[in-house]
C-alpha cells in the first residue's frame, strides 16, 4: 500500500502473494457452486433409489428450480443495482389474475391479454421505481407497500367482477392462440418421444399413457429460466448497462457524479423483476389454466433467499446471475429432494433457514477476499 | 491571452433556505491550473458542482468555448469534456479497477447485433495508464476497496486524464494524501497542464496552491473576493484572504509563520 | 326488513373456496331483503379472528355467523356475542355440541374428522391401504383432521403421509410429483380443496397415474367436477358451502321476524359426489357449489 | 456554517431563521401524530353510528392496537438500535406453542412454563443478535433464516407430539395459577362494574351474563402494551442506555470508538424484541387457551409498518417510542375501522399500503428538516 | 524530565495477511504534542488505535502510567484517560449535540430508584463548552448533521477536552478543515498541552506539525524511524523523512519549495 505513488512498484512486503489457483477459485459464484456440490453430494447419498435422479425426478426439481430461477434473476439485478422489491409474490399474483381477466372475463384474444399485462406489470415496476429514485425513500417500504396494494386489488378486482377468486377457464380460451404456447408449451417433444421409443428414458408401464415415455418434452418454462439467467448474465458482465448496474448499486452519488444514468438503470431494474415476475406469472396460468388471489405468496422472499445464497449483497453493487441461478438451484434441489427423501414436510423450513445462514456466511467471506472490504 | 474555455457567470445556487453560492463569476483558461480556495462551507464544492452538471445553478449561466451550456446531468459535462475528480471519492470499492476506470465511459465492440463492453480493451488501457501513473496493479480485476487511498486518488486522476478531458475539475485531492502521494499528485497537475488542459484544483493547502497554480479565486461565504494571477499575491496574502484576516496575526505569533 | 348479519369466516384473504359462501350470502340477503357482510382474518390467524367477531358485535348487528375453526380462541368472543343480544349460528366448522356449548342457535356444516372418517371407510370399503394426504394448508387445524379422520377411517397410523404442499400450484404438482415417485406403492391420494386437487390433477395426468390411482377430493371446483366426470377422481366430498351461507342467513331472518326456528342441526354434508348427476354440480362449481 | 470557529459567532446570513411554533412541533412523532388525528377524524366521519366509538366498539379497536403496540416496542428500540427482526412472527408462533407444550403436553405448573418460555424465547434473540453482531452479516438475511426456522418447529414439534398443529386445553390447566392472569386476566373490574350499575356503559341484556356491563374490565394485554410504551419511552429518552441505542443504530463504529458497547446494546435489544413478541404470545395463548402453528403470521411486517409510520428510520438511529405506539394505533384503528366501515375487507391492503407510503414521505419530510440530513 | 505517560513497546499488529505494523515503541510525555507522521498506510489510525483500545496488539507491550494495561475495548481506555478523536469523525449525524457530546459518559441524576440522563446537564454544559469553544448552536438538541465539517470536529475536541483526558490522541484533524478552523484546531491542542495533557497529533502537513509539536515521530511501512524532538529536525529534514527522500528534490525544484 504505500508502495501507492512510486515509479517502479515493487512487490509489497507487508502482504502475503496469492497463489493462482486460490484467485481462479475465489469468484461471486464460488458460494454458489461449493452450494450445489454439497447438495448434490448429499442427495446422492442419502435419496439416490427415491427416484429423484431418474428422468422423471430430474424434471421434477428442475422445473421447480426453473421457477425460482425466473424470479431470481430479476431479484439479483435489482439487487446488485442496489434495491430490492417484495412486491414480486403479489405481481405474481396480480399478473396472472389480469390475464385471466382480460382473457376470460373480458374475453380478449390471449396473446392481446398476455402483451397488455406485461405492459401493465412492467408499468407497476416502473412506478415503483419511479417512487423510489424521486423520493429517496428506501425500496424496502415502498415494495412493501405494493406488496399489500397489488394484493390487495389481486383479491378485490375478481371478487366484484366475477364473484371468485379464482378465475379458471383459460386454457380453453387459449386454444389455438399463436403466443400462449410460448409460456405454456414444450419443445423437443418428439426427440423424447424417439428417447422413450429407443429406451433410453422409460416409458409409462401403467395408466392412460401407458407406452409414452415419462418426460415428454422441455417445458417453456424452463427455456424461460435459461433464456433469462443467458440475458441476465451477459447484461451483466458483457455490456456497458451491467457496468452501470454495479455502479448504481455500489454507490449511487458517486456512479451519477461519473455520468452514468442511475435513475433509468434503477427503474429499468425494477422493470425488468416486474416483468421476470409477470413470465412466471404466464407460465403458470398457461400451465394450470386458472389464475387465483393467493398466487405468489411469499414469493419475494424466496427470490431474494436465492439471490443472497448465491452470493449477492443484499445492499448492492455486489453478486452475479450465475450465482442467483446457482442459488435457485440449490433452493429447488433441497425442496424437492427432501420430499424424495421422505423428510417430514414440514422441517422443510428449518434446513431453508440452516442453508441460508451457511451460505451467508460463506458467501460473506469470499467477497471480503474479492474486495478487500472490512 | 487565450479564450477562456469556462466562463461561469454570476452563478447564485440555493438548497432550501441555505444560500450557497450568492453570485460567483470566475472564468477557466486553457493550459492554466485555476485554484479555487477558501473556508470550510465557502461554496467551493457546491460551485464546481455546477461545473460539472451535477447541480443546476438558480440563477446565472454557464458559457462553455464561448456558447451558453445547460447540462443536464453529469453525462453532458462529460461528454462536453469536463472530468472531475470529486471531494468524496468517484470510485466504487466493490467493483475492480478496469470497471471503474471506464465507468460511464464504456469502450464496446460489436459482436453480431450485439454492442458488449470489450474488457480486452478496458483491462489492458487500465493496465497502462496505471502504470504510466506508478500504480503496478495485482491485475484490472483487482477491486478498488483493496487499494489504498492514495491508489485511488490517482485511479480517478489517471482517468479523467484518460478521457481527453478539455478541463480537469479537482476537489480536495490532496487532503488526505501523505507527502509523496501529493507530490505526484501537484505532478501530474503540472503535467496535464502543460499538455493544454485546463485543471481547477481545490485545496486548503497555501503552499500547494502555489505550487502549481497559475490563478487563485478565493471564495467567502458563498462570494468571490476576487482572482489573483500568480505573482501578483503572496502566500502570506493569500493565506489572510482565505481566513478573512482576523485573529490570524495573534495565532501565527504563538505558532510561528504561516499554517 | 333490513336486518344486518355478519359472517365471520377463519380463511385468508386468498383462500378461493369461500366464494361460494360469498355468493351465497349475497344472494340470502337479496332474497331476504337483508344486508350480510363478509369477513376474515386477511392471515388466517386464528387469534385475529378472534377480534374480528368481537368487533362484529360491537357493531351490533341482528345476528354473526361464524366458523368455529377452534373452540379454544373462539368460545369467549362468541358467548360474549351471545351474551350482549347478538344471535349466532356456526357455520361450516366445528361441532353440533360444541356449537349448543357456546350459545348458538345451531349449527350448519359438516364437521370435518366425521367426514374425512366417511372418506376413509369408503375408501377402504374400495380396497385401499395407503394414501397420500396433499395438505395445502398445514396450519389450519381442520385440514389436519380430515387428513386423520381418512387415515383413522382406513385403520392406519397418520405419518408422512401428510404432506406440507404450500399454496403454490406449481409446487403442489411437483411435490405429488416427488412423493409419489418416491412412494411408488402409495394406493391413494386424497385432496383438500381445489388449491391442492387442482395441480394434482395435472400431475396426475404428468406421471400417468390419472385414472390408476384412487383420488377423492373434499370440497368441490371446476377442475374437481371435470376430474369427477372423466373418471380420475373417484369422488368429491361436498359439504354444500353454498347451504352453510344462505341457510344461515334465512334461518336467521326468519328467526328474528317470526320466531321461527328449525329444530335440529343441519348437515350441509358429507355429501360424496361421483360421476352420476354431474351436470347441475357441473353447472355451478365454484360459484355455488 | 462559515461561522464554525469564530470566536463571536454571529446570525448566518445564509440561513433563514426558523419559527418557535415550527420548532415545537417538527419532533419525530409529529407524523404519527398529524396520522392519528386524520385517521380518527376519518372514521368520526365516516363510521361514527357504527359502533365504533361505544363502550365495546372502543375497546376492540384498543386492544387490537395494543397488540400492535406491544410488539411495535421492540421492533421500534431494535430498529433505532440499527438491526432489524423478521423472525417477529414466527417467534410468536413459537412461543405460544412451546407454552403449550411445556404446560399441556409435558404437564408442567403453567408458571414455569411461562417463565421457562421467556428464557427460551429471549434466549433465541439472543443467538439472533449474536449471529448478527459476529458475522457481521445483516439482520434482514439473519432473522430470515430463523422466521423460516422457527416456523419450521411451530409446525413440526406438535405434529410429531401431539398429531396436531394446534394445542388447546391451557385454560384449564392455567386455572389458578398465580402468573397466569399476570398475562390473560382483567383489571379494573370493579370499576366497570360500577360504571355498568350506574349505567355509563350498557350492560348485557340476555343470557348467562345479563346485567353485567359489556365491558367488564382492563385486559392485561392493554396494560402490557401501556407498561412496555412507558418502559421504551423512558428507557429510550430518559436514560443512559436510551443514548447508547441511539448511537449504536447511527453509526456503529463511531459509537463503539466512542466507549458505547454497541455489541451488548445490540444483543439487548433482540433480547427485548424477543421478549415483546413473547408477551404477545403468552397474553394470546392465556386469553385464548390455545396455541396454533399458524399464529403470528406476517406480524413482522405489521411491526415494521408500525415502526416505520411512527417515524423511525429503516436504517437506525433516529424513531420514538412514543410514534411506534401512535403508528400501531392507527394501523389498529385503520384495520378495525374499516370493518365498522363496512369497506370491502381486501381492500384493507391496499388502504394499509397507501396510508404506510403517504406516512412515511411525510416523516422523511420531518426528519430532514430535524437532522440536516441531505 | 517527567515520567512518560504512555510507552508502546515493540506493538506489532497484523490484519489477516496484511502487516499493518512491524513493531513500533514509542513514548508519550504529559504537557507535550507528540507528532505521529507518515506516508499513506504507513499505519498511523493502526497505531493510535492500538493505544485508544479499539484494536488489541498482536504483540508488544503499552504501559500506561508505568503499569501494563490492556484495553479489551474503548470504554477501558476512556475511563483511563485516553480521549481520542478519529480520523473518521465519531460523531453521530442524526443525533443531537448534547447526545453526541456525552455519548459513552452520559451524566446521570437519580430519581428515586431510577438512574436516568441528565439531559439539563448535558444540555448546560454542551452549550457552555461550545460557546468556549466559539460555536453558537441553535439549540443542545441541534442534530449533528446540520453542523458544517469544521464544527463537527470542534465538538469532538470540546469532548475530548471535556472529560478531563490525560492524553489527547487526534487523527488527521486538520486534514479536511479550511485555514481559519486548522488555525483554531492548532491553537485548542497548544491550550490543552499547556494544561499538562499529553497530545498525540497525527499529520500530513509538515507545518501544522512544527508549528504545536514538540516531538516527531516518523511511521513509514508499519515501522518508526525514530523519534525527534523539536529543534532537533528542520521541517525540509522532517519532510524528507516522510516521504523517504525519494525523488522529491527533483519536484520540489520544479514546484518550488515545500509541499
Ligand atoms: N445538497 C445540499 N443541500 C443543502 N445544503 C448544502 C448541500 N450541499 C452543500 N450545502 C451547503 O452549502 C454550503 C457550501 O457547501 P460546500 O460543500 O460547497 O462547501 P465547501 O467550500 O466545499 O467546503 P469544504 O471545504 O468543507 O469542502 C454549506 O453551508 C453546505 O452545508
Ligand atoms: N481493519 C483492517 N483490516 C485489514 N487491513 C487494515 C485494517 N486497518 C488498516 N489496515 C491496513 O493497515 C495498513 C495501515 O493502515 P492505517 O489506516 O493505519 O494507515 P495510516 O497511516 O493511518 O494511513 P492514512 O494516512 O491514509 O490515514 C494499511 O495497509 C491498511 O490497508
Ligand atoms: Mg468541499
Ligand atoms: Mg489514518
Amino acid at each position: 500500500m504505500a508502495e501507492a505513488a512510486q515509479t517502479t512498484p515493487a512487490a509489497d512486503e507487508r502482504i502475503k502473494q496469492i497463489s493462482p489457483l486460490r484467485k481462479a477459485l475465489i469468484r461471486p459464484e464460488l458460494g454458489g457452486m461449493v452450494g450445489t456440490v454439497a447438495v448434490f453430494t448429499f442427495f446422492l447419498l442419502f435419496a439416490f433409489d427415491s427416484g429423484m435422479f431418474n428422468s422423471q425426478g430430474v424434471m421434477n426439481w428442475s422445473i421447480v428450480s426453473a421457477q425460482f430461477m425466473i424470479i431470481a434473476v430479476g431479484a439479483c439485478l435489482l439487487m446488485i443495482a442496489g434495491e430490492f422489491d417484495l412486491s414480486v409474490g403479489s405481481m405474481i399474483g396480480f399478473a396472472g389474475m389480469m390475464i385471466a381477466i382480460f382473457g376470460v372475463t373480458l374475453g380478449w384474444p390471449i396473446w392481446i391479454a398476455i402483451i397488455v399485462t406485461f405492459v401493465l406489470c412492467t408499468g407497476i415496476g416502473a412506478l415503483n421505481g419511479f417512487i423510489v429514485i424521486r423520493t429517496g425513500l428506501p425500496s424496502f417500504i415502498v415494495t412493501l407497500a405494493f406488496l399489500f396494494i397489488l394484493r390487495g386489488f389481486t383479491i378485490y378486482l375478481p371478487q366484484i367482477i366475477e364473484r371468485k377468486t379464482i378465475i379458471g377457464g383459460i386454457k380453453d380460451v387459449a386454444e389455438g392462440d399463436w403466443l400462449a404456447p410460448v409460456f405454456g408449451g414444450k419443445i423437443l417433444q418428439g426427440f423424447f418421444q424417439w428417447m422413450g421409443e429407443a429406451g433410453l428414458i422409460t416409458t409409462f408401464t401403467r395408466g392412460t399413457r401407458a407406452g409414452q415415455p415419462v418426460v415428454d418434452g422441455i417445458p417453456m418454462l424452463i427455456v424461460w429460466a435459461i433464456v433469462l439467467i443467458i440475458f441476465g448474465h451477459v447484461l451483466l458482465t458483457k455490456t456497458k448497462f451491467g457496468n452501470w448496474i454495479f455502479a448504481a448499486g455500489g454507490d449511487a452519488e458517486a456512479a451519477r457524479n461519473s455520468g452514468v444514468p442511475v435513475n433509468r438503470v434503477k427503474v429499468l431494474m425494477f422493470m425488468m423483476t416486474a416483468f421476470c415476475a409477470t413470465v412466471f406469472a404466464v407460465c403458470q396460468v398457461m400451465e394450470f389454466g386458472s389464475a387465483g388471489a393467493d398466487r405468489g405468496l411469499l414469493k419475494e422472499f424466496e427470490a431474494i433467499i436465492a439471490v443472497v445464497i448465491g452470493g449477492a449483497l443484499l445492499t448492492g453493487g455486489y453478486g452475479s446471475v450465475l450465482g442467483a441461478a446457482l442459488g435457485a438451484l440449490i433452493f429447488g434441489v433441497v425442496q424437492q429432494g427432501l420430499f424424495f427423501a421422505g423428510v417430514e414436510s414440514s422441517l422443510f423450513r428449518v434446513f431453508l433457514g440452516v442453508i441460508l445462514l451457511g451460505a451467508v456466511i460463506l458467501n460473506t467471506y469470499i467477497r471480503r477476499v474479492i474486495t478487500g472490504e472490512r | 491571452m487565450t479564450e477562456p474555455i469556462i466562463q461561469m457567470q454570476n452563478i447564485e445556487k440555493h438548497f432550501g433556505s441555505v444560500i450557497a453560492l450568492a453570485g460567483v463569476s470566475v472564468d477557466i483558461f486553457p493550459g492554466e491550473c485555476h485554484c479555487l480556495l477558501g473556508d470550510n462551507g465557502a461554496g467551493k464544492s457546491t460551485f464546481i458542482k455546477t461545473m460539472s452538471g451535477v447541480h443546476k445553478p438558480t440563477h446565472g449561466d454557464i458559457l462553455f468555448e464561448g456558447r451558453p451550456m445547460h447540462f443536464a446531468d453529469p453525462r453532458d459535462a462529460i461528454s462536453a469534456g469536463i472530468a472531475t475528480v470529486h471531494q468524496h471519492l468517484a470510485m466504487i470499492p466493490l467493483m475492480s479497477v478496469s470497471r471503474n476506470f471506464f465507468m460511464g465511459n464504456e469502450p464496446v465492440k460489436k459482436i453480431g447485433p450485439l454492442t458488449l463492453f470489450d474488457h480486452d480493451y478496458a483491462n489492458r488501457v487500465t493496465m497502462e495508464e496505471m502504470r504510466k501513473m506508478g500504480i503496478n496493479l495485482r491485475g484490472p480485476d483487482q477491486a478498488v476497496g483493496t487499494l489504498s487511498g492514495g491508489e485511488r486518488q490517482t485511479v480517478a486522476i489517471a482517468r479523467a486524464v484518460h478521457f481527453g478531458a478539455k478541463v480537469l475539475i479537482l476537489d480536495e485531492p490532496t487532503s488526505a494524501l501523505g507527502v509523496r502521494q501529493t507530490a505526484n499528485v501537484l505532478a501530474t497537475i503540472d503535467k496535464v497542464r502543460k499538455q493544454g488542459i485546463a485543471v481547477v484544483f481545490i485545496t486548503h493547502n497555501v503552499r500547494h496552491a502555489m505550487a502549481v497554480g497559475d490563478r487563485f479565486t478565493v471564495l467567502n461565504r458563498g462570494q468571490t473576493l476576487g482572482t489573483a494571477m500568480k505573482g501578483e499575491i503572496s502566500p502570506e496574502e493569500l493565506q489572510d484572504l482565505m481566513a478573512g484576516g482576523q485573529e490570524l496575526a495573534q495565532l501565527e505569533g504563538s505558532l510561528g509563520g504561516t499554517v | 326488513e333490513g336486518e344486518k348479519y355478519i359472517l365471520v369466516s377463519h380463511a385468508p384473504d386468498s383462500d378461493s373456496w369461500w366464494n361460494s359462501i360469498k355468493n351465497g350470502i349475497a344472494l340470502a340477503g337479496e332474497q331476504m331483503g337483508v344486508e350480510v357482510e363478509y369477513r376474515n382474518p386477511p392471515t388466517g390467524d386464528l387469534a385475529d379472528m378472534a377480534r374480528i367477531i368481537e368487533q362484529a358485535a360491537a357493531s351490533g348487528p341482528n345476528g354473526i355467523i361464524t366458523t368455529l375453526a377452534d373452540p379454544d380462541i373462539l368460545e369467549g368472543p362468541i358467548k360474549a356475542a351471545v351474551d350482549s343480544g347478538v344471535d349466532v349460528i356456526i357455520m361450516n366448522t366445528g361441532t353440533a355440541d360444541k356449537a349448543r356449548e357456546v350459545g348458538a342457535l345451531m349449527y350448519v356444516g359438516q364437521p370435518e374428522y366425521d367426514a374425512g372418517y366417511a372418506a376413509g371407510l369408503r375408501a377402504k370399503g374400495d380396497g385401499v391401504g395407503s394414501f397420500l394426504c396433499v395438505n395445502h394448508y398445514i396450519v389450519q387445524p381442520s385440514s389436519q383432521e380430515r387428513c386423520q379422520g381418512f387415515a383413522d377411517g382406513l385403520g392406519i397410523e397418520l405419518g408422512t403421509q401428510m404432506i406440507d404442499a404450500g399454496q403454490d400450484p406449481a409446487e403442489i404438482k411437483n411435490r405429488v410429483l416427488a412423493y409419489l415417485s418416491s412412494n411408488p406403492e402409495t394406493d391413494a391420494v386424497l385432496t383438500l380443496g381445489p388449491t391442492s386437487a387442482d395441480p394434482t390433477l395435472l400431475a396426475l395426468e404428468e406421471n400417468g397415474l390419472a385414472g390408476d390411482i384412487y383420488f377423492g377430493t373434499f370440497d368441490l371446483g371446476g377442475e374437481i367436477v371435470k376430474g369427477i366426470k372423466s373418471g380420475v377422481i373417484e369422488w368429491g366430498i361436498d359439504q354444500q358451502p353454498f347451504l352453510q351461507a344462505y341457510m344461515p342467513v334465512v334461518i336467521m331472518t326468519n328467526y328474528h321476524r317470526y320466531g321461527v326456528l328449525p329444530g335440529n342441526n343441519m348437515n350441509s354434508g358429507p355429501g360424496f359426489v361421483t360421476a352420476e348427476g354431474l351436470e347441475k354440480v357441473e353447472e355451478f362449481a365454484g360459484e355455488y357449489r
